[in-house]
């Protein structure tokens, strides 16, 4: 369980961040910085979806599938 | 406990560096301020004082914030010494030597070096002429330089802060 | 009392995904995505407990395990469907949940079909010829 | 030699320094010319220098310095500050720290017919000065007057290049420090006061001679002569005035008022001879006026001897004098 919220604060937190600094950027006219930023941050959320999704899908395979 | 320190670390180092960068925009007008200033002074010196080229640059250095008062005082140093050195050849190296230290950017750097081309080789009213000619592109240049202070001193702000909490984030 | 921790959990999330999704809403998607992990992740603990009474009270009844483990796995594609078809339904995409659960529902009929020629077989032979 | 190679650009200095000694030491003139060969005059005697630094004949053998060169020297020449040297292109020469003069030609620019400064400076002529301690010693009892415990009302007529200057600076030296000079009634030094328009004399940097020029002599520094020898008068009660090159109307107002305050004048003029100087409107009345008891040609002959032969007012013979000009390196201090 503190795993799971600790991913999710995380989470929450990048989110956060990368919006803040997203629109600092954007308002000193740095669109293109703004974007790179953004995919950056998304990136390294999708990697810990990701590698959680992972996890759950092998568990369930050995609970339900025996394997 | 440690994680919590470290943390605590790198968020102040965020904010440092953001701290620094935004520093450096509020320093950069403020030396073009400083520059122009200086100009206006060479240019009494040498119209009114006849101070030779050498002495007028050192007299000038000590008015100076430290770097750019390197950068006059390794100007003025060959000539006074009299070395063999040409005032262009001086000039230029010495701003290519300090240009680093100061906050001044290319624009303020290819100004500088246009007028070496100058400096100490006419008579006065051509002196004064291209002087005023730097003075004014200084000034330009200023105006650009307090327009970019504006814009980007508080974005490099909080930007150090966010950062360093970013990169918190994404270790703890 | 881990229901209350679930809840508390739940709450925080929405608030966050509601300030993230101002600006945000990728990251609002991924935030609930991984919520929805989560929660489901804790969820499987509990069930295996359940599954592993099932298991044995298949062995002292003498079920064939092939019937057990069908089931098994027909539960199991059941969840992931609906946890997929759940999480893709927040983000709006309603068409691509639905297929989801079709697909689920397909897949279990066909997982299904061995049981399901057994039985008819019985019932077959059980009726008079 | 030394002193002026540090206002050459390296490329020129190089081969200068290469010069052999002898040559060296006895050189009175370099003059650089853009696109033409590099002169060098040493004991009255005109060569070229060739890239490797030996001398030639042949101004083909010669080295052209470039017009980088030129714009080289003419920086180094100004202290890097040709802004403060406006009067003197307008004049046409500068003088360095040392006292060497460098005579200036190229493109000059008008101003309401007058000229303004040159521009693109093409030829240039460095002069040295030398220091010659005692080389006015045999000369100064010929122009003693006994009787006032002074100079006479001395002018020194020479053509260019024969030592005037050098001279002039000797005499002042001597008359400022007194003492045993050889000369009968002298006795303690006189007060010397040198109007030295040309910074010639004295070679004052920043106001301090860098010649010995004696101990009571005060130094007027790139001050017009006429003006300079009315302040001086007015200000520094001098008992001798030390002018070079006079010529001017104005100066000889001043002559007639330095000589009703009892100041005695040491002047020197161009010429190469009295006649040739009485030929001059100014420099006539002068004369006819009696304003100089006595007037010593200078001249050297082609062995390199020079020759004084002193005159006094009425155009009688007073003294010849004749010494092996003192060229040997040891007696050039600068």
């Amino acid at each position: 369980m503190n795993v799971d919220v600790n991913a999710i604060f995380q989470i929450a937190g990048i989110g956060i961040i990368i919006a803040m600094i997203h629109s600092v950027l954007k308002q000193m006219g740095k669109e293109d910085m703004a974007h790179w930023v953004t995919v950056i941050g998304f990136v390294v959320v999708l990697f810990m979806v990701v590698s959680l999704l992972d996890d759950l899908f092998k568990e369930i395979k050995t609970i339900f599938l025996f394997q | 406990m440690l994680k919590l320190i470290g943390a605590v670390l790198v968020v102040l180092a965020g904010t440092m560096f953001g701290f620094a960068k935004a520093s450096a925009y509020a320093r950069r007008p403020r030396q073009i301020r400083q520059l122009i200033a200086a100009f206006q002074r060479l240019e009494t010196e040498m119209t009114y004082g006849f101070t030779p080229l050498g002495e007028a640059l050192l007299h000038i250095s000590g008015q100076l914030e430290p770097q750019l008062a390197a950068m006059f005082r390794r100007a003025a140093e060959p000539l006074n010494a009299m070395t063999g050195v040409t005032a262009a050849e001086s000039w230029r190296e010495a701003v290519d030597a300090c240009w680093k230290q100061t906050a001044l950017s290319s624009n303020e750097r290819e100004i500088l070096s246009q007028l070496s081309f100058t400096l100490g080789t006419s008579d006065r009213e051509d002196q004064a002429k291209h002087l005023r000619l730097a003075v004014d592109m200084l000034k330009a240049e200023e105006e650009n330089a307090r327009d970019e202070q504006r814009r980007y001193e508080k974005m490099w702000r909080s930007l150090g802060v966010l950062a360093g909490a970013f990169v918190v984030i994404l270790m703890y | 009392m881990e229901i209350i921790q679930i809840v508390g959990l739940g709450f925080v999330v929405t608030v966050l995904t509601l300030v993230l999704k101002e600006h945000k809403p990728l990251f609002a998607f991924l935030l609930a995505a991984i919520t929805g992990i989560g929660i489901f992740l804790f969820l499987l603990g509990k069930i295996s407990a359940v599954i592993d009474v099932l298991e044995n009270l298949a062995a002292q009844t003498n079920v064939n395990t092939m019937f057990l483990k069908t089931i098994l796995k027909i539960i199991g594609i059941a969840y992931i469907a609906e946890f997929g078809a759940q999480i893709v339904r927040d983000s709006g995409l309603e068409s691509v949940a639905s297929k989801i659960e079709l697909a689920g529902k397909v897949l279990i009929m066909v997982m299904a079909i061995p049981i399901i020629s057994v039985i008819i077989e019985t019932v077959v032979r059980l009726l008079p010829a | 030699m030394k002193p002026i190679l540090s206002f050459l650009p390296a490329t020129i200095r190089g081969m200068i320094d290469k010069l052999p000694g002898h040559t060296a030491a006895a050189v009175e003139e370099l003059r650089i010319r853009e696109a033409r060969s590099l002169e060098i005059v040493a004991g009255g005697e005109s060569r070229f220098v060739a890239p490797d630094g030996t001398l030639a004949d042949d101004p083909r053998a010669g080295y052209k310095p470039t017009r980088d060169d030129c714009l080289k020297l003419i920086d180094l020449l100004t202290n890097h500050s040709l802004y403060t040297f406006e009067e003197e292109l307008r004049r046409g020469y500068i003088t360095v720290a040392g006292g060497h003069r460098v005579g200036l030609a190229g493109k000059t620019v008008l101003e309401r017919g007058e000229v303004k400064h040159i521009r693109d400076v093409a030829s240039f002529n460095i002069r040295i000065a030398r220091e010659l301690i005692g080389v006015g010693r045999p000369l100064l009892p010929a122009i003693w007057d006994e009787a006032a415990g002074n100079v006479h009302q001395t002018l020194i007529v020479s053509p260019p290049r024969q030592g005037k200057t050098t001279l002039v600076r000797d005499l002042a030296r001597l008359a400022s420090a007194g003492g045993d000079t050889g000369t009968a009634g002298m006795r303690a030094g006189l007060r010397v006061g040198i109007v030295d328009e040309r910074s010639e004399i004295a070679a004052c940097v920043k106001g301090v001679p860098t010649f010995d020029v004696g101990p009571r002599t005060d130094v007027l520094d790139g001050c017009p002569k006429a003006e300079g020898m009315m302040m001086m008068i007015r200000s520094m009660s001098p008992d001798v005035l030390v002018v070079d090159e006079i010529g001017r109307p104005e100066d000889a107002a001043a002559l007639q008022e330095a000589l009703h305050a009892g100041v005695r004048v040491v002047a020197t003029a161009h010429g190469r001879g009295v006649e040739d100087v009485r030929e001059r409107p100014v420099m006539r009345r002068l004369l006819e006026e009696r304003m100089f008891s006595r007037i010593v040609e200078l001249s050297r002959s082609r062995r390199g001897e020079s020759r004084c032969i002193v005159w006094d007012a009425s155009g009688r013979k007073m003294a010849e004098l004749a010494q092996e000009r003192r060229r040997e390196p040891g007696m050039v201090p600068c």
